[in-house]
């Protein structure tokens, strides 16, 4: 991957992720394999444009008009190439669609037009922050139509759809320069002002960096005393009056008031102890064997299903229809805020 | 095959066009055939593509039908049993007998035998007049208990009694599970539950089970059990049935799969799972497409009939009667895969 | 400039096409009604997931009953079989794959997002 | 009229024929209820590159608006806001799809071209053909109609839920008309295809034979089996958009449990076989022309016409790798891209035949030859950027940027050099008018030089990130822009230049001889222009990319059979 082919001629964004040399590797690779047959054909073309062009009194040569060995071999080989290709583009997808376990979790809104990410301590931001060198991976969905999300310097896209989380990870591996940053774009066409749905990827140089921001970015800190002494008294109150400053809770604890306010905590307990449904302390990535399911990781679809669809996927050893459908009564955000409390209870954490 | 087709195309004189007058010069045979033969095997490849292109064109909705019943059977096993039977069944023979009907008339404009023809086209096109009659009858009955799709699905209006006795059942249920919730829905999940509210749900819900599903049709019965009747009613009243402690047969009765249903055997009613108006989705866009094309194939049929009177039709000539009947039975064919499809479902 | 026919009658200064019986043409309508009824009667006899393939096994017996004999493909020229057989592949190349990839996908999905919209407001309301 | 006509007794003579299609009848309903293959392809033509112009005027006006970055740089952009570009890429996109390209060569010149090729009277089902005209018109008149409704939005692709929910103003909007339209257009292309495939199968006069068919025939037989085969589904995907729309039936909408990807699904089942039915006719008009103006037997006849066929039926299985970043299982996303792959072969056998057929030939560079050229050129590239496309790793990249726009206007709008080529190739037969060699081939080249310039900038754009159906972008890419903007306005030159070649070679020029190019198929066999019935007696067949035998004549100022010299008496 070095050397003639690596610099892809100048074609290609910076390469600011793990995946972007083996991207750049095999588009050098056709390129370059394009090249070639493209310099062959018209070259020949060219060639035959002139020393066959038409003259008076000579006619065409009358050569053979076909021949199984030319014609088999222009068919093989292209054959041989396209699967080198074929397998290729294979390997650097799977590479682009398995998700590591341990990585930094951060979630994607999208909306006509704008983004939204909503990082791990509750912070809702307009900009995708993240640190060098740590995979990250993106849960996204969309409050409307499709949206397709797009870091060119990363080489990753992904729709994004109302209807079901799709995910996308990367490792930044080139941090952005103070002041710069990698453009995200929209890429699905999502009406009048598409184009303008873009938004800044900052990546720090390192962890802490990026801790650092992600606390500085902490909207609390933007509040006046005032402000914070209301905000103190009753959040939830607060946030209701003031909609416009967004990120005010973290999700989680959005997730425990839920959980407290919505009837979750009658038959789900915190603490591991079995109720009417199942304990959600360390349910997070536990596999669930269902009778009429296959088995499903408790995952984000998961969690959804269970609560807007809860009869989709009968439990093992729970009542199949216990649990009341929440649909209509409660939003995505909020349910995205009992994932992220669902995610917090590791086991046997709690005991309330 | 094609290749077939080639192998002797020169085995067939040409006869060329201005000596042969009084010979292959049928007044039904256009100028740009040679014979009646080439004409009729035109049409008919003709008509076959034509058909072809049908059967594409339904595909669509077969593949629509096969994604959401693969995925959500639960929904196909519940719903399918607001349709009657006995009204499909029926209108299957219909569709049959004028098949039938209309291969004889083919048969007989082949013989040449006018009147009979006609007859045959008159009934034929009598049997698409029952077809959508029935039909019309199935949609109102559909439509009166807002059994439709999307957004159109309105659980609300199944029974007969809309106002008093579903309503009643509904708060009979409400009342008993000890909600709090009445004014206020969107708490509604939430609060307290008494332990014994379930068997009083369950009174209420047989009741209002049996109040929300008497429409009577040939083989829908309301439950039996109080148990299954509290998640009836519940679920037809949208109040969450909440963690009503239930009996292992209840558990049985997930509404998630075909194993729920079969407990009991075929009649059962089974609580409602979510989604159900893909069912009928699928239910109105198949059986509107096909309709549709009941109606296109009567209005062939009216043509025929009308020219057979006239007395277009020879035993040389019966092109147009072949055609049209090709496609009726295309029309019937499809039908008889989407009635086991809707309203057979197991 | 037409083909070879197989098509009887077409030698017989009989116009052209195949005639099929009128008798044959009913038994095979009374096959089909019995075909019906049987299918219908299936449906009280549970097989579990084998009741639709034996639906679907009925209903295609009963089409192929239909396309040979009501539509004459029996004795058409096998082309016209190709080409209806080739457009059910399609239909079936269309089903697969459109069904593969949701079958593969389901586990991502929302499922339930709107047990009629309207009927939660309209139940919850009053 | 037949004993009246002064054709009939020399048809192979180059002085015009004073009985002929064009002069057989006159009047309005002469032309608007006319069963003649000929006068339909004719409409057709008109009627299509109509709304060439139309949709070019369009593509004119997008490349001007992204002159600018965006409103503050001022430029159209403070004309045009985002809204009306919106709805200018959607028509642009839909007319040119819909309208223009797949009806182009297989409606407007195969239904002139196909029975005279063939040596039969007519098409087998004149009624239809009309048919499938007027459903054409009507077709185009809903989807324009939309601009009275408020225009549509939602690109050509019509992607749920934007285009079931939000895309246009109203619930009618301009989605409804354009849809309905699609459908209707949709049947028109059914019609065609198959009055195409009965007429290849039971017209053939004797002696023509599958393999002495031209390769155009094979082009346009392996097209109309998409057309039938693939268009109704494109009629089930629109009715239920409309039922999602205007009924709510929810199969697509997530609110309602449906799946938006399904519609991708649904759409690309047809659109991608719908790329082979814009290529595959321009293929097969490529075989002819190479072959003719090298004046040499076409190499690997059978390669070429088995590539037709295996083309069309692979098309079908590829729609998948549309949808390699929608949100498709892994799965199917390997199982598209491994067929997609498959499709690069015999696309690359065609290339390879073609340019076999120029070597050691003698090559005459008319203006269809000049397009035949171009093409080999564009759609080089065209095909080679595909493979690019095909690699799923790489697709996540370049997926919906400028890369896929350049790429598919490579292939799509080669086949527009094609249609050119094809025009400027049977405009003699057709019209019975010579052109203006000169001022075609100069037209030829300027659009060679203005397409490439148009889109081989978009590649680098498309590469470094420039996402398609962007209003405003950002500024470092305006470069790019300025030199793809000028590109078109070159290509709008050189169709102007186009226009006015045609326009004077039908007021002045020089009438055609029956066979100008010294070209073996059948069609240039009888007089330019063709007699109402075309062949009194069909000719005897002979092969089409057999050259030996055909000899400039003078007198007749086209090539005449050798032995035939003096006229057809001696023929026949």
């Amino acid at each position: 991957m070095t050397g003639i082919l690596a610099d892809s001629l100048g074609l290609m964004p910076p390469k600011a992720s793990t995946f972007a040399p083996a991207v750049d590797f095999w588009f050098d690779f056709t390129l370059w394999v394009s090249i070639f047959f493209f310099v062959l054909i018209i070259g020949l073309m060219l060639l035959f444009m002139v020393k066959y062009r038409r003259r008076p009194g000579v006619r065409a040569v009358v050569t053979p008009t076909h021949s199984t060995a030319l014609e088999l071999s222009w068919t093989v080989i292209p054959t041989i190439l396209v699967v080198i290709m074929f397998w290729g583009g294979f390997k650097t997808y799977m590479d682009q669609r398995v998700m590591p376990l341990d990585a930094y979790e951060i979630g994607v809104n999208a909306k006509q037009w704008a983004w939204e990410f909503t990082y791990p301590n509750g912070i809702r931001h307009p900009e995708l922050h993240v640190p060098k060198d740590v995979p990250v991976v993106l849960t996204m969905y969309s409050d409307d139509v499709l949206h397709s999300f797009f870091i060119p310097a990363f080489r990753v896209k992904m729709d994004v759809m109302r209807g079901r989380y799709t995910k996308l990870w990367f490792q930044a591996t080139l941090a952005s320069p103070p002041g710069q940053y990698y453009p995200v774009l929209c890429t699905e066409y999502c009406g009048t002002s598409h184009s303008t749905m873009t938004t800044k990827c900052v990546v720090h140089e390192t962890r802490a960096e990026f801790e650092q921001w992600l606390r500085d970015a902490d909207p609390l800190k933007k509040l006046t005393p005032e402000q914070y002494d209301e905000y103190l008294r009753d959040p939830s109150a607060f946030i209701a009056a003031h909609p416009d400053i967004q990120g005010l809770q973290s999700p989680a604890d959005m997730g425990r008031k839920l959980w407290d306010s919505k009837g979750c905590k009658q038959c789900h307990s915190i603490d591991g102890k079995v109720g009417t449904g199942p304990s959600w302390s360390g349910i997070w990535g536990q596999t669930h064997e269902f009778s009429n399911a296959p088995p499903t990781a408790v995952d984000e679809n998961y969690v959804k299903e269970s609560i807007v669809n809860p009869r989709a996927k009968a439990l093992k050893g729970y009542a199949a229809n216990a649990m009341p459908t929440y649909q209509g009564r409660i939003t995505d955000r909020e349910i995205d805020s009992i994932i992220a409390f669902i995610k917090t209870l590791k086991s046997g954490s709690e005991a309330k | 095959m094609q290749m077939a087709d080639a192998a002797h195309p020169i085995s067939h004189a040409a006869v060329p066009h201005g000596d042969a007058h009084g010979h292959g010069h049928h007044p039904n045979l256009e100028h740009h055939f040679d014979s009646l033969t080439q004409q009729f095997d035109a049409g008919k490849l003709g008509m076959w593509l034509f058909l072809a292109t049908e059967v594409l064109l339904f595909g669509g909705l077969f593949c629509a039908y096969a994604i959401f019943r693969r995925n959500h059977p639960e929904v196909f096993m519940y719903a399918h049993q607001y349709l009657d039977t006995t009204w499909g069944a029926i209108n299957t023979v219909v569709l049959l007998v004028s098949s039938f009907t209309m291969a004889w008339a083919v048969t007989a404009s082949q013989r040449g035998q006018r009147n009979l023809t006609s007859l045959l086209l008159a009934l034929t096109f009598l049997g698409g007049v029952g077809f959508m009659v029935i039909k019309a009858i199935e949609y109102q009955h559909k439509f009166h208990d807002g059994l439709m799709w999307g957004t159109h699905y309105d659980p609300s209006k199944h029974g007969h009694g809309h106002g008093e006795g579903h309503g009643a059942a509904a708060h009979g249920a409400a009342a008993a599970a000890g909600h709090a919730a009445a004014g206020d829905g969107r708490g509604g999940a939430a609060e307290s539950h008494a332990a014994g509210a379930a068997a009083s749900a369950g009174a209420a819900g047989d009741h209002g089970a049996s109040a929300a599903h008497p429409e009577a049709t040939t083989s829908v019965h309301a439950p039996e059990t109080p148990g299954q009747g509290a998640s009836a009613a519940a679920a037809d009243a949208d109040v969450p049935p909440e963690r009503a402690p239930l009996e292992p047969s209840q558990v049985a009765l997930a509404p998630s799969g075909p194993a729920g249903l079969h407990v009991g055997g075929h009649d059962l009613h089974g609580p409602r799972p979510d989604n159900v108006h893909w069912f009928f989705g699928v239910y109105f866009t198949m059986t509107g497409l096909h309709g549709l094309h009941v109606l296109a194939g009567m209005a062939v049929i009216g043509w025929l009939f009308v020219r057979s009177v006239r007395g277009d039709f020879s035993a040389d000539y019966f092109t147009p009667v072949d055609l049209g009947g090709l496609y009726w039975h295309l029309v019937d064919l499809i039908w008889i895969f989407l009635f086991p499809l809707l309203y057979l479902i197991h | 400039m037409s083909h070879g026919s197989h098509s009887s009658g077409h030698a017989g200064g009989h116009g052209v096409g195949h005639i099929v019986p009128v008798g044959l043409q009913f038994g095979i309508l009374m096959l089909l009604l019995v075909l019906t009824y049987i299918t219908v009667a299936a449906r009280w006899i549970d097989l579990g997931p084998l009741n639709i393939w034996i639906a679907m096994l009925i209903a295609t017996i009963k089409a192929a009953f239909v396309v040979l004999y009501f539509m004459h493909l029996r004795y058409d020229r096998p082309f016209n079989s190709i080409i209806f057989i080739g457009s059910l592949l399609f239909v079936a190349l269309f089903v697969c794959l459109a069904l593969a990839d949701t079958v593969t996908n389901k586990p991502r999905m929302w499922t339930g997002l709107a047990p009629a919209v309207a009927e939660t407001q309209k139940h919850s309301d009053p | 009229m037949s004993s009246l006509n002064p054709a009939a007794a020399g048809p192979l003579v180059g002085a015009p024929a004073t009985d002929n299609y064009l002069t057989h009848s006159r009047g309005f309903w002469s032309w608007a209820a006319t069963l003649d293959h000929k006068r339909i392809g004719v409409m057709y033509l008109v009627g299509i590159f109509t709304m060439f112009l139309v949709g070019g005027l369009f593509a004119v006006l997008l490349r001007s608006v992204l002159l600018t970055p965006d409103a503050a740089a001022g430029g159209v952009k403070t004309i045009v806001d985002a809204n009306m570009y919106n709805r200018f890429f959607t028509l642009h996109g839909a007319v040119m799809v819909f309208i223009v390209i797949i009806p182009g060569i297989p409606a407007a010149l195969g239904n002139f071209v196909l029975p005279l090729m063939l040596g039969a009277k007519d098409v087998a089902f004149p009624r239809l053909n009309l048919c499938s005209f007027y459903l054409w018109l009507i077709g185009t008149g809903m989807a324009l109609s939309s601009l009275y409704w408020g225009g549509v939005d939602t690109g050509w692709t019509f992607y749920t839920p934007y285009s079931t929910k939000v895309g246009s103003s109203g619930a009618f909007g301009g989605v409804v008309p354009v849809v309905a339209g699609a459908f209707v257009l949709g049947f028109s292309s059914i019609f065609t295809g198959l009055n195409f495939i009965v007429t290849i199968h039971k017209l053939r006069p004797p002696g023509m034979t599958w393999f002495r068919m031209p390769l155009f025939l094979w082009g346009t037989y392996a097209t109309a089996v998409i057309q039938v085969l693939a268009t109704p589904v494109l009629g089930i995907t629109l009715l239920l958009l409309l039922a999602e729309r205007l009924l709510g039936i929810g199969f697509f909408d997530s609110e309602l449990g449906g799946d938006p990807v399904l519609f991708q699904h649904f759409f690309w089942f047809y659109s991608h076989p719908a790329v082979y039915i814009m290529i595959l006719p321009a293929m097969g008009v490529m075989s002819e022309l190479i072959s003719v103006f090298s004046h040499k037997h076409i190499f690997g006849y059978k390669f070429i016409a088995f590539s037709s066929v295996a083309i069309a039926i692979l098309g079908f299985l590829v729609w998948g790798h549309h949808m390699f970043t929608s949100g498709q299982s892994e799965l199917l996303g390997v199982i598209f891209s491994a067929i997609t792959f498959s499709i690069a072969i015999p696309s690359a056998v065609k290339m390879f035949n073609w340019l076999t057929t120029l070597y050691k030939g003698s090559i005459d560079f008319k203006a269809p030859m000049c397009y035949a050229l171009s093409f080999m050129w564009i759609f080089g590239i065209g095909g080679l950027t595909g493979l690019f496309l095909g690699m799923m790793g790489l697709d996540q990249h370049l997926h919906d940027t400028y890369f896929v726009v350049a790429h598919f206007h490579y292939v799509m709008a080669g086949t527009i050099f094609v249609f050119f080529g094809a025009i400027h190739y049977w405009w003699p037969k057709m019209t019975g008018r010579m052109y203006d060699e000169g001022s075609a081939v100069l037209a030829s080249i300027l659009m060679f030089i203005g397409f490439n310039l148009t889109f081989f900038v978009q590649f680098m754009m498309g590469t470094r990130g420039m996402p398609r159906r962007y209003y405003e972008y950002r500024p470092e890419f305006q470069m790019g822009h300025v030199i793809s903007s000028i590109g078109s306005y070159v290509m709008l030159a050189a169709v102007l230049l186009l226009i006015y070649t045609m326009i004077r070679s039908l007021r002045s020029g020089r009438p055609a001889p029956a066979n100008p190019w010294g070209a073996g198929s059948m069609e240039w066999q009888c007089a330019s222009p063709p007699p109402h019935d075309n062949f009194k007696t069909p000719p005897p067949v002979v092969d089409a990319y057999d050259y030996e035998s055909l000899e400039w004549d003078e007198r007749v100022g086209g090539y005449v059979h050798r032995g035939r010299r003096g006229g057809p008496a001696a023929a026949h």
